[in-house]
């Protein structure tokens, strides 16, 4: 039975950025409904395409599947193609449910900005793009989606491009994205050369049989695009600066889709990691890497964005750990309920920062006793982050670390224990810092009907979420079970005492906490962690300021040096030209006329009949002529 | 029409020398004898078109094969269209000029049939002795006769040694007629012989390093006759160079290096002193120079393809030529001169602008075919650095050729001048140079095809 | 010894560099013309002498001296004319050397 | 083997043109120049009749040693104002002599190296008369005495032109 | 047809010069007409362009020099034909580009369709030597075309780009000749064929003379410093045409010329050119990244930009020669836009240095927005004409033997450069307050917009379905490739 239906998924929010976009600003503000609805109408599509799949399960053919030639090259058909298997299904919901929440929320956000119509169009094109990545079959169309998102990030970054920080933020992030997708290019290039199709099946199923080298290149050029989209350390610095762009939007991109895409796609190709299985190593340990780092960097930030942003990066970091050990269920899974339970913190800190009219966490305080709803649903949030109990948090971390302990990777183990406590710290620690202490902001009130809405829905769905695991891994066809009671038991330990220490430092207290105290004693480890670990200040001084050097150098050197010599070779022509007339006038001239003035003295008639320059030119002649007769006559006789 | 049907050419030219001699007493004295002259010209170039090629006349001295066809009926042309301006902007006393011009036509004509060393020798004097007195045209200025006294003597000068040379070669091979040279057997004083003879046409085709005499002649004397005795002669001189190192060049291979020598100095010498010109007739002097160096580059190659090519160029070379210095005459010999000429007459500029295209050689004009053939032939004969630098020097000559196109189009007129006199006739004689040079690019075929390999 | 062709045409270049010589470096343009007549000398001594022996049935070089002779007068006479002209024009537009003409 | 008679003569010649050649070059004073050159004129009229071409030698005298010596001595009167400015400057160039040294040289070099082909010795030299018929014959030299005669015509109408007065329109 | 397409500009030109000086604003009305009537016919042939031959279309092949062996013959295949398209769509664009034109009308739009009638003729042109004379031709209208309308310093730009592409043209003729003399033929479809028989040797030579050529007028690094001068003095349809389709006729020709005729030869330059290519991938993003003058940094970007399309003929692989194929398309139409879109800033701020403007987006939003899309399609963002021609190069040069994988990673690096120096553009023209000249300027025009929709259709098309350029030069490419053994 033809779903073609499910091509409408991506295309019916790609339809109104195409219809919004010729539209002037005022036109676009009438059809403000237009981009909510069609994403409401693509989440319904999702519903029944995840129906239709359902029971999923591990099977060859895909659901449906539609291929169309991009063009031909040296004969050979460039195919592209979307698929709908239960991996995709599965995903398509996650994210459609999200982004209409977005946009549901973003309504009521951005009613008072005059380029919201603007704002609209592009976060419909990013979800159309995020679809088609989803539903991709073919590597070069996922490649087409991954650098449009990157562009619609950068126009959502820098949507107020009028001030200095998201026009900065947003070159930034485009730029070091970019670098990651150097990456992907490279992948491309390898297995167009070794498989000859970009048909993610077909490449899959031939992995094996690729050149020795090929497979380690293709997996490490995807892991280093995975890096750069899902900003893991060196290539993270992006996405905290990215915060300077419009809530809403950071809860769409910066939570749940755009970073989840790099995770995405290598849990899509995992087939060809294995046949490289060092790079699987070294995802781990970036992993694991980014997630203690990042959770350190989100303790000390000020800014309540930044925090969340850090601490997607370090959820990020914790699927890599899924993903380097092997199973894309557990990564999948942390991923959509990471998705979930981020957004609503996300949409929960635009409600917060609506109301404290700042980001600076220290001058927030008592928002609970003023605005009971985003309290609840976003202490809902903050748990299930935290790893508690009924929370979705708690049963995707723990899976994560039921696979690390069946595949015995002990000291990962360790890392993500450790990460999942820092974790704990930092949600309580932003939770008593704008909850509870004395009110620093007039007036406090609740959010307006419409952002409350969607972040009740989330709230339920991250409730609810963490049981359906076990149907989630049969879904995608691996066998699902329940966590052992052990891993639970740690976990919880664990997030006990994160939620225990960040209560002891900045609970239950009247006055404003100060942290002065603790900078002497943790002395130059917490300014690291302030200067966010130096990262920027290299890139920039190394990276950026370095290109500006080279940059100016060559400029210079290509108006002096090569336009120089280029030129010279014809001005030196002139030079020796004009050489050889003044030669010609002056010295062979003067010195005849210098014999011809000397006879003056025989009257200036004469003078007329002087042949001064004639006698030169004779001899020259002359001189030529017997020169030509010597050669002739030597060469002759010799 | 064979036998000395032939020469009927020849007699108009004469007819028209007449015309001028007794043009006093003739309708229209001088601006009629010019009119009369350039007519008969044109109708002498006609019949030469018509005219199938005949054989020999007069016992092998004038050989009547189309390589001759194409030089009188080129050289009978350009003194045309030069009869037809002077009519039109000579001014004062013009019908001495008009004589010796179409004395020099009459001597270049049959220079171009010569194959006979006595004939030949006769033709020479004939087209250049004219030539001396129109460098020194105006008998007032003294700078102008002082210019054609060291014209003459350089040129006398060398015409005697040729005179000697030719002697010689006379000597060493018992004949005079040119298709009967052999100096196989003839060891030094063949190639001295025949070196001698060569240096009196460098020196005719102004090649260096015998060249002097041109630039300081062109500058001593009236713009108008410079542009006559420039160009006008050049096809024949070719025709006759060619014709010689044909005969020569079988046995004496040593003559197509010295060609070969003269050929790189003149391109090198030419285009360079070119470059400082202010002047624009020494600048024309130089380039002269410069082309000549190109044809006898063809010529070097020592093949039929290279002498047909040469004589070719010569024509390429003389028709923009003669229309730059109409120009020149019009103008002002300075490059100054040219400045704002656009805005004060457009057409004459383009028209310049295709002429000067036409001498760097951009294609589709004629001096671009010119010197295609030319390339061709001289890479045949395996002279690929020397194309090399014929390459490099026609780049260099853009240079100097672009300055004139500069002044005109961009430069601000100094002084106010005075708008020249319209005349049509002037302009049309331009402007049939100007057609020649687009027309014969387009159609270079039918000429290429008439030149044929006449000279083996 | 014979009397040979050698020795006239040893002569006839003898007085052809003479010729040569004074043509190089004389002062005056009347000089140089007569330098260039001797020249022509040489060449007519050369033509005849090649005639007398290479070629003394046909005469061929003997006719080729007259026309030469004919040729190099023409223009030695054509040159002197060209002096006169000049010697006319200088010394009606040298106004000092026409005082020197009175005194 | 030939006859001392032709033998001295050609001696005596030879040592006349040359001198008379060396004496107008050495001559400060350039009348005297000029009868050097008319000597050397007659000596080749001489050496002309020894190579039994007794036109040209009759054609020598009149024409080199009658009307060009007549044609120099008379522009040479025309441009002296005074006696004294005859008398010119010693021009004595070593480069010139040095070229026409080398030039003598090497033309004396070829022509000892030379490989000449002598033409078979008639008994009796054609003279005048053979002269005379042989110049207007059709395959003979009637083109080059045409084309000569055109050009004495352009040496005169060029000659007149320079002498004409100014003025005259 | 092809003859049409070529000398209908001609007739133009004559209506041009023969307008009284009254009539002189006439011009831009006939340049238009003959220019759209131009376009109608390109647009004719592409239509009725039989895609699946690679074989030559349209051929009129008659006699001209026949002693020289000189033929007039004109004829479209694969590569040719979207060429010929290309330059009729831009020269249309540039005659309503330049309506304001005031100085000298007639003899400013009678030399723009000289060029067209060069331009249309060197990609129609099948005989060597009428390639060369159209190739020559272009030169003089473009000298003047910079000389009298250009900026401060365009005598100097304009004679030093006559005498660069001169030098380097004046060697291809010698190429020409040598290969006359040694194939005996002047027609490209039968040299094509006969240059393998040539030993190495003077492959090698001949290669190195087309190769200088060629290069000077793609440009590529150090023959390139012409370009922005020539650029930056040049009025804007000037600098469209030429880097829309002059600096195609330099690639063209090593596709033509140099890869079919001269496999040894190119075999033995293939690794050199290679490097220069990535030299002058990163060298121009470097340079332009530092301009302040933005008409030269779109300059200097065209160098970048042709560095791959150069990558893509060493790749000698079908993808890379179909790559370079796709950069010359796209970069005329991107590259032509920017330029249009700097020529409308520079109508209205009469300015181009960078630190002058900001803040267009808040001022003239239309405009900032065409530009933001030019810069993003020339930045080779995927869905757009840019990315097709960079991706195929890539990918053609990752494949090929001649070129080494490390070569290749940095022309990637060239991608990333490319989208420094166009962002950091963009962050101060585009963003950012509106300075005191940017503001109350009028946003675009009717006719402004009407001028680049064209090129923003196509740019889009192409992007989305790259058998639209495709269909056309694969065919060619993969034969040439067969032939050059990629």
């Amino acid at each position: 039975m033809i779903m073609n239906w499910v091509a409408l998924i991506p295309a019916l929010p790609a339809l109104s950025f195409v219809v919004l976009l010729p539209l002037s600003r005022a036109m676009r503000k009438r059809l403000l409904w237009l981009p909510p609805s069609a994403m409401a109408a693509s989440a319904a599509l999702s519903l029944a395409a995840f129906v239709r799949t359902w029971p999923g399960g591990h099977h060859e053919e895909p659901v449906w599947s539609i291929a169309w030639a991009l063009g031909h090259v040296g004969g050979r058909p460039l195919e592209l193609g979307l698929a709908l298997d239960p991996v995709a299904a599965a995903t398509l919901v996650v994210v459609t449910i999200v982004a209409t929440c977005v946009q549901i929320y973003s309504l009521g956000y951005m009613h008072r900005d005059e380029r919201e119509g603007w704002y609209f169009a592009v976060l419909s094109l990013f979800t159309a793009a995020m679809l088609a990545l989803v539903l991709s079959d073919n590597l070069l169309l996922t490649f087409a989606m991954w650098e449009m998102m990157g562009l619609c990030s950068y126009l959502l970054i820098g949507f107020w491009y009028e001030l200095e920080g998201p026009r900065k933020a947003s070159q930034k992030a485009f730029l070091t994205t970019r670098v990651g997708d150097l990456g992907f290019l490279v992948a491309l290039f390898a297995i167009w050369a070794n498989a000859g199709t970009f048909e993610l099946a077909e490449v899959l199923h031939g992995a094996g049989e690729w050149a020795p080298g090929a497979a380690l290149v293709v997996s490490l050029g995807l892991l280093w695009a995975a890096m750069g989209k899902s900003a893991q350390i060196p290539l993270h610095v992006w996405l905290p600066d990215a915060m300077a762009g419009p809530t809403p939007a950071s809860a769409l991109i910066h939570a749940a889709t755009m970073v989840a895409a790099g995770v995405f796609v290598v849990a899509r190709t995992l087939p060809i990691f294995e046949h490289a299985p060092g790079v699987l190593t070294a995802m781990m340990v970036v992993g694991a890497a980014t997630a203690l780092a990042a959770g350190l960097m989100a303790a000390v930030q000020h800014d309540i964005k930044k925090v969340l942003a850090y601490s997607t990066v370090s959820q990020l970091g914790l699927m890599f750990v899924a993903l380097g050990a092997g199973s894309a269920v557990a990564a999948l899974f942390h991923l959509t309920t990471h998705a979930f339970f981020k957004s609503l913190l996300f949409l929960g800190a635009g409600v917060i920062i609506h109301a404290a009219h700042t980001q600076d966490m220290r001058e927030m305080g008592g928002l609970a006793r003023h605005m009971p709803v985003t309290t609840a649903t976003f202490t809902i949030g903050s748990l299930a982050l935290a790893g508690v109990f009924p929370l979705a948090g708690f049963f995707s971390k723990d899976e994560i670390v039921t696979v690390l302990l069946h595949e015995h990777h002990y000291v990962t183990v360790g890392f993500v224990l450790l990460a999942s406590g820092l974790t704990a710290f930092y949600v309580t620690r932003l939770w008593f810092r704008v909850f509870s202490g004395p009110e620093q902001a007039e007036e406090l009130h609740e959010a307006h009907r419409s952002m409350l809405g969607p972040m009740t829905l989330l709230a339920a769905i991250t409730l609810v979420a963490g049981f359906a695991g076990p149907t989630y891994a049969e879904f995608l066809g691996h066998e699902g079970k329940w966590p052992e009671v052990t891993v639970a038991l740690i976990s919880t330990l664990v997030a006990a005492v994160g939620i225990g220490a960040g209560w002891w430092f900045y609970g239950g207290r009247s006055k404003v906490v100060n942290t002065r105290v603790w900078k002497q004693r943790l002395g130059y480890f917490y300014d690291a962690l302030v200067q966010k670990l130096y990262f920027d200040l290299t890139y920039d001084t190394l990276f950026i300021k370095g290109y500006f050097r080279a940059s100016e150098g060559a400029s210079a050197f290509d108006a002096h040096v090569v336009d120089g010599v280029v030129n010279g070779a014809g001005t030196a022509w002139v030079a020796t030209a004009n050489g050889a007339h003044a030669f010609d006038q002056g010295v062979v001239d003067g010195a005849v006329n210098g014999v011809a003035d000397a006879s003056k003295g025989i009257g200036g008639l004469f003078r007329r009949l002087q042949t001064g320059r004639l006698q030169n030119y004779q001899r020259l002649v002359v001189g030529a002529v017997v020169v030509l007769m010597l050669i002739v006559i030597v060469s002759r006789g010799a | 029409m064979t036998g000395y049907g032939l020469l009927i050419p020849e007699l108009l030219v004469l007819v028209g020398v007449a015309w001028a001699l007794f043009a006093s007493a003739l309708p229209g004295r001088d601006r009629g004898a010019a009119i009369a002259g350039a007519a008969l010209a044109a109708v002498a170039c006609a019949a030469v078109v018509v005219q199938p090629a005949g054989e020999a006349l007069f016992g092998g001295a004038l050989a009547f094969d189309s390589t001759a066809r194409f030089a009188r009926a080129g050289t009978a042309a350009l003194s045309a269209v030069w009869l037809l301006w002077t009519a039109a902007r000579g001014q004062g006393r013009t019908r001495e000029a008009t004589a010796l011009a179409l004395f020099a036509t009459l001597g270049a004509m049959l220079m171009s049939a010569a194959t006979d060393l006595v004939t030949l020798v006769l033709a020479i004097e004939l087209a250049t002795m004219p030539a001396y007195v129109l460098m020194g045209y105006r008998r007032e200025r003294v700078e102008g006769l002082e210019g054609a006294l060291k014209y003459f003597l350089l040129s006398l000068l060398t015409s005697l040694v040729m005179m000697y040379g030719l002697s010689f070669l006379y000597g060493v091979t018992g004949t005079t007629r040119m298709a009967g040279f052999d100096l196989s057997g003839a060891g030094v004083l063949g190639l001295l012989a025949v070196l001698l003879a060569f240096v009196g046409l460098f020196a005719k085709l102004s090649a260096a390093p015998f060249h002097y005499w041109a630039p300081d002649a062109y500058e001593g004397a009236e713009p108008w006759t410079v542009a006559f005795v420039s160009t006008a002669p050049k096809v024949a001189g070719a025709v006759a160079f060619v014709r010689l190192l044909a005969s020569v060049a079988a046995t004496a291979p040593v003559v197509s290096t010295i060609v070969l020598v003269a050929a790189v100095a003149s391109m090198v010498l030419g285009n360079l002193a070119a470059l400082t010109q202010t002047d624009v007739r020494r600048m024309m002097a130089y380039s002269g120079v410069a082309h000549t160096g190109y044809l006898m580059l063809a010529a070097a190659g020592a093949g039929a393809a290279g002498y047909a090519a040469a004589v070719f160029y010569a024509f390429a070379y003389a028709v923009p030529s003669l229309g730059m210095m109409l120009l020149v005459a019009e103008e002002g010999v300075l490059v100054e001169d040219f400045a704002g000429a656009f805005s004060r007459r457009p057409a004459a500029v383009w028209g310049a602008v295709v002429m000067l295209a036409s001498l760097i050689g951009i294609p589709p004009l004629v001096g671009f075919f010119g010197k295609l053939t030319l390339f061709q032939a001289a890479l045949g004969a395996g002279f690929a650095p020397w194309v090399v630098v014929a390459v490099l020097t026609s780049v260099v000559s853009a240079a100097y050729y672009l300055r004139i196109v500069r002044a005109s189009f961009f430069g601000e007129p100094v002084a106010e001048r005075a708008p020249l006199a319209p005349s049509v006739a002037g302009s049309v004689a331009v402007a049939m140079c100007v057609g020649a040079t687009l027309a014969l690019g387009l159609a270079a075929g039918p000429l290429l095809g008439w030149l044929g390999t006449a000279i083996r | 010894m014979t009397l040979g062709l050698e020795a006239y045409l040893m002569l006839a270049a003898l007085l052809f560099s003479a010729g040569m010589y004074g043509a190089v470096s004389k002062k005056g343009a009347v000089q140089v013309l007569m330098s260039l007549e001797l020249m022509a000398v040489g060449v007519d001594l050369n033509l005849v002498a090649f005639s007398r022996y290479v070629t003394p049935v046909e005469m061929t070089g003997q006719f080729f001296t007259v026309f030469v002779m004919i040729v190099s007068a023409a223009e030695i006479g054509l040159g002197l004319a060209l002096v006169l002209a000049i010697f006319r024009s200088a010394r009606s537009s040298e106004v000092d050397s026409l005082a020197e003409l009175k005194g | 083997m030939t006859d001392t008679y032709t033998l001295v003569a050609f001696g005596v010649l030879a040592l006349v043109s040359v001198a008379s050649a060396v004496g107008m070059l050495t001559a400060r004073n350039v009348v005297h120049a000029a009868y050097c050159l008319l000597a050397v004129s007659i000596a080749a009229a001489g050496l002309f009749a020894l190579l039994e071409a007794r036109y040209l030698a009759l054609m020598q005298v009149l024409v080199y040693a009658g009307a060009v010596a007549i044609l120099n001595l008379f522009t040479i009167m025309i441009t002296l104002r005074r006696r004294e400015d005859a008398v010119r400057p010693r021009d004595f160039s070593w480069p010139g002599l040095a070229l026409a040294v080398t030039f003598f040289a090497a033309v004396a070099v070829a022509v000892a190296g030379g490989v000449l082909v002598p033409g078979v010795e008639p008994d009796v030299f054609p003279g005048v008369r053979e002269f005379g018929e042989r110049l207007f014959e059709i395959e003979g030299w009637v083109l080059p005495f045409e084309i000569a005669s055109l050009v004495l015509t352009a040496a005169l109408v060029g000659a007149v032109w320079w002498s004409r007065e100014e003025g005259e329109r | 047809m092809l003859s049409w397409i070529v000398f209908l500009p001609l007739v133009g030109v004559l209506l041009c010069a023969v307008l009284p000086k009254s009539q002189a604003h006439l011009a831009k009305w006939i340049a238009l007409a003959t220019t759209a009537a131009d376009l109608v016919l390109a647009g004719i042939m592409i239509a009725s362009f039989d895609a699946a031959s690679a074989a030559m279309q349209f051929v009129t092949d008659v006699d001209w020099v026949p002693q020289a062996g000189i033929r007039y013959a004109l004829g479209v295949d694969g590569m040719s034909a979207p060429l010929v398209a290309l330059s009729a769509l831009l020269t249309m664009l540039a005659v309503l580009a330049s309506w304001k034109v005031d100085k000298k009308p007639a003899f400013y739009f009678a030399m723009l369709l000289l060029l067209q009638v060069g331009m249309n003729g060197v990609f129609a042109a099948l005989d060597f030597v009428l390639f060369y004379v159209f190739w020559e031709l272009v030169l003089v209208p473009m000298y003047f075309l910079i000389a009298q309308w250009g900026g401060p310093r365009r005598e100097y730009a304009a004679i030093k780009f006559f005498l660069y592409t001169l030098l380097g043209s004046v060697f291809m003729l010698i190429g020409i000749i040598a290969l006359r003399l040694q194939l005996g033929t002047f027609s490209l479809t039968e040299l094509a064929g006969l240059g393998a028989k040539l030993p190495s040797e003077v492959q090698w030579w001949l290669f190195a003379a087309f190769f200088l050529g060629f290069a000077v007028k793609v440009p590529v690094f150090p023959l390139h410093t012409w370009l922005p001068d020539a650029h930056v003095e040049a009025p804007t349809a000037g600098s469209v045409l030429l880097a829309g389709v002059l600096l195609k006729m330099g690639t063209y020709g090593f596709l033509r010329v140099s890869l079919p005729v001269l496999p040894e030869g190119f075999a033995s330059w293939q690794f050199a050119i290679a490097v220069i290519a990535v030299f002058s991938i990163v060298y121009g993003a470097a340079v332009s990244f530092a301009q302040t003058d933005v008409k030269k940094l779109v300059a200097y970007s065209s160098v970048s930009h042709m560095g791959f399309a150069m990558l893509g003929i060493a790749s000698g692989t079908a993808a890379g020669l179909n790559g370079a194929m796709a950069v010359n398309i796209s970069h005329g139409l991107t590259t032509g836009m920017l330029f249009l879109m700097i020529g409308m800033v520079y109508d209205r701020t009469h300015t181009r240095q960078i630190a002058d403007l900001s803040g267009l987006a808040n001022q003239v939003p239309v405009i900032a927005g065409l530009m933001a899309f030019a810069s993003f399609a020339s930045m080779g963002l995927p869905g757009l004409s840019g990315f097709v021609g960079e991706f195929l190069s890539l990918l053609g040069a990752w494949q090929s033997t001649g070129v080494a994988a490390w070569l290749v990673i940095v022309g990637v690096l060239g991608v990333l450069f490319g989208a420094a120096y166009m962002l950091w553009m963009l962050q101060r023209v585009v963003m950012g307050q509106p300075s005191h000249i940017v503001a109350d300027q009028p946003d675009a025009n009717l006719r402004e917009i009407v001028t680049v929709a064209p090129l923003v259709a196509l740019i889009v098309v192409i992007g989305l379905n790259w058998d639209a350029l495709l269909r056309f030069t694969d065919p060619a490419m993969t034969a040439l490739a067969k032939l050059v053994g990629g």
